[in-house]
């Protein structure tokens, strides 16, 4: 019952008009770029993107926009990227703007079967009350539509709003590793929204640096079980991993420490 | 004489005790790290990290290994990556003791303006609502006015809110102000600084 | 002739496909995986465990590898271990494509009855609760009548209640029967089991 | 900063009265031994216990019980347990009895600072509707307290029902491996309720089979962050872990198989 994929067109190719899709990464570390490439060449178009944030104008996501195919945006954050603020500022996409806390939630209670759970997080903010600007009218400049208010109660005293879940119909995964039923390793911080995005949809679809047997990752060290992965596209070691921006140190001084706990 | 940006940055870190766990904003934020040697503080990362490190040497960046602005980074001994759900339960949870972060506004009452600068125009609230709601106590980092001279320390906040009574203390280039409710209390004056402006002066009192 | 316990087992096996992830319950549902050789069924044990196996040889048990019985258990090949939260995300979620289940009464609307025999001695639920609500399809097992005579296939549940609507196939000693919201249909019938009781044949036809 | 404790004594000794401990463990697998040993000893009383099941008469928990310290008991289960069912029937201690999944993610979210969740687990049940005894008159054999009914709402045509997290003061867990620092990795399915109860405890206290410098445990392979743990004791590898149902099996006859993906 292997779960490799032939390639990652195959593994798209069921990915239909209208769908919606969650992405793992944060900007362009840990995002699936084999499979959002594969998803530009099947030419499915009208989703409903969910994803952190955007990464900055050369991300694959923006190239997803750029060729008219993405219909709304779910995410943190579109900043950094003209692309997506001009298409949102000037109506062509619909963007729902989440915490980023409560996005990760969404994703993750989607996937375990909770609907809907209280966050503190956005009480006495735009997000409680409503009016983040949804969709702007067509080179109007001015918002069409606003986010709805949330409902808000209080538990001991203190005042939380509700939020609805998140499911995907398909997610677009990166890891480090995987074995042939699908358990995952990820790298590092490329972690991020991956496990999340996969638990959420119904098929999950990942990307990875190499593939090992079933019980090649000893089961202590599995990071997301295979059960929420349904196809795994192997990247042969040719993986794509653009540093967003690079930042380096000059060599430590002499007797220089470091932090740490 | 005001604190330039990195004696700000200096400031806040004279603000976090021994054993916590901090997570440090974008913009003059990051530049407290570099007053954090020798200090046995762990740096959290919203994009996953606990015990961020600084810049990598060149030719030992990873694509792997970004701070949440980002940025190459590096992780300290005892560090650990997770996913987001995970990274955003430390925050929300109350597991991070002090989050420090950049500013547009922060009224009398502790609420805090740093989300997007116009209801108009809005890039996205990223990890910042979180994070003011979340961590322990939120230390907010700023120039005392903006750019166009306009007062950052205000009785109410004109921009929209990121959260809610989230400040406890301002770290600005004139000083540092600890939120009270209904009045800020100078704590501390930055070195050669001339008696404060009036309006700033009357927020130091209580009531409207 | 009725079906032995582990001919139920065997029945149970036989509704499977490959490729599915299976919970299997307490009691009759254990003896399933006897009859799981060399098919690709991957066994979840919801105190965290992905890719059960059977039971240790002697000299292997590991007080750490145990099934939802408490039993000292073993892994196959691509398991996983994980916490109770992410275990029972899985099943709640809709991830377990079959949770094969011990019942104490099943209705014809699929009402499961397993978690107490009456209101006023109970013991906890477990995981009975959340197996039955969250699994794709809930297979019942049981002996069609109690120790006492009592019929266990129901037009509604007198004991308390584990899930509504839960169940859409009962393997019994008599034969298989699918919910079908006002009555069950028997999809099949052990060999050698003389004609149904009335009261039972009723519950095969529409209405109450 | 190191988290390491002088002893499991030392590591509980501000636990006073009245305090509510989250106990990590399924039956026998990952409960800790040590620490709830030096709870015994140390006199504290009218305890709220959280604990998924409360293993057999054997049990570490049950000792607690029998010398009177326990107050209330929340847990999944509370069978294979004569002494608890006593004591629960006979009105010595309050019960609340909660679904297994729906006390994992309650203490979860506990520790996550989501005060609230609606599950579809329970509906229609005596969870959602109330009436579960949770105290029983002394000796009467009569319920003298029931839970409370939950607050059920609609989401996209399915019911589900509202459950509240769950903190606590103190948490009592089992790892196989901390660092200096509090973080770990556990063992097996000796995971279990471990992580969570650390989670959505104030201080949480760890036992752990060895300890490694901070840096010893490489940053992909924490199962939980140390910022989740306040102490660590270190049972220098004389750990004691009972099995509470002994089963093997013959050898497999020559050509047997066996299953999985």
């Amino acid at each position: 019952m292997s779960k490799i994929a032939e390639s990652a067109g195959a593994a798209v190719a069921d990915i239909t008009d209208g769908r919606t899709i969650a992405i793992g990464g944060f900007g362009l570390c840990g995002t699936p770029s084999a499979l959002i490439e594969a998803l530009l060449q099947s030419g499915a178009t009208d989703l409903h993107i969910i994803t952190n944030n955007c990464g900055p104008d050369s991300s694959d996501v923006t190239r997803l926009l750029r060729a008219g195919r993405v219909r709304r945006v779910s995410a943190s954050y579109i900043g950094d990227n003209s692309e997506f603020l001009n298409s949102y500022l000037g109506g062509a996409i619909t963007v729902d703007l989440i915490p980023q806390g409560t996005l990760a939630e969404k994703l993750r209670s989607g996937g375990a079967g909770i609907p809907a759970f209280y966050t503190p997080t956005g009480v006495g903010t735009a997000v409680a009350q409503g009016g983040i600007p949804v969709r702007y009218g067509s080179g109007s400049g001015f918002a069409a539509e606003y986010s709805a208010p949330r409902h808000v109660a209080e538990f001991d005293g203190r005042e939380y709003l509700l939020e609805r879940s998140l499911t995907a119909d398909f997610a677009l995964v990166r890891a480090e590793t995987a074995d042939t039923i699908g358990n995952l390793r990820f790298r590092g911080a490329a972690r991020n929204f991956n496990p999340l995005c996969a638990m959420a949809a119904r098929v999950a679809i990942v990307e990875v640096q190499e593939v090992v047997e079933a019980g090649g990752i000893p089961p202590d060290d599995v990071h997301l079980p295979g059960v929420f992965i349904s196809r795994v596209v192997d990247l042969g070691g040719r993986m794509r991993k653009p540093i967003e921006r690079l930042r380096t140190t000059d060599p430590v001084p002499a007797g220089g420490g470091s932090h740490g706990l | 004489m005001t604190w330039s940006r990195d004696e700000m940055a200096a400031r806040a870190a004279a603000e976090l005790t021994d054993g916590q766990h901090v997570n440090l904003g974008i913009g003059i934020p990051t530049l407290i790290t570099g007053h954090l040697r020798d200090r046995a503080i762990m740096l959290h990362s919203e994009n996953g990290i606990m015990g961020l490190g600084g810049y990598p040497l060149p030719g030992d960046e990873d694509a792997d290994i970004i701070n949440a602005g980002k940025e190459t980074a590096t992780t300290v001994a005892g560090s650990s990556f997770f996913d987001s759900a995970m990274s955003f339960a430390m925050i929300r949870g109350g597991h991070i003791e002090v989050a420090i972060l950049g500013a547009m506004q922060v009224s009398v009452a502790g609420d805090l303006a740093n989300w997007t600068d116009d209801g108009a125009r809005v890039k996205g609230m990223g990890g910042a609502m979180d994070l003011s709601v979340g961590a322990k106590k939120v230390i907010a980092v700023m120039t005392h006015r903006t750019r166009e001279g306009q007062l950052k320390l205000v009785r109410e906040c004109s921009l929209p809110i990121t959260a809610r009574a989230a400040v406890s203390t301002v770290i600005t280039d004139i000083g540092v102000f600890d939120v009270r409710e209904d009045h800020f209390r100078l704590r501390e004056i930055a070195p050669g600084v001339p008696a404060l402006d009036p309006e700033l002066s009357r927020m130091l009192r209580p009531g409207r």
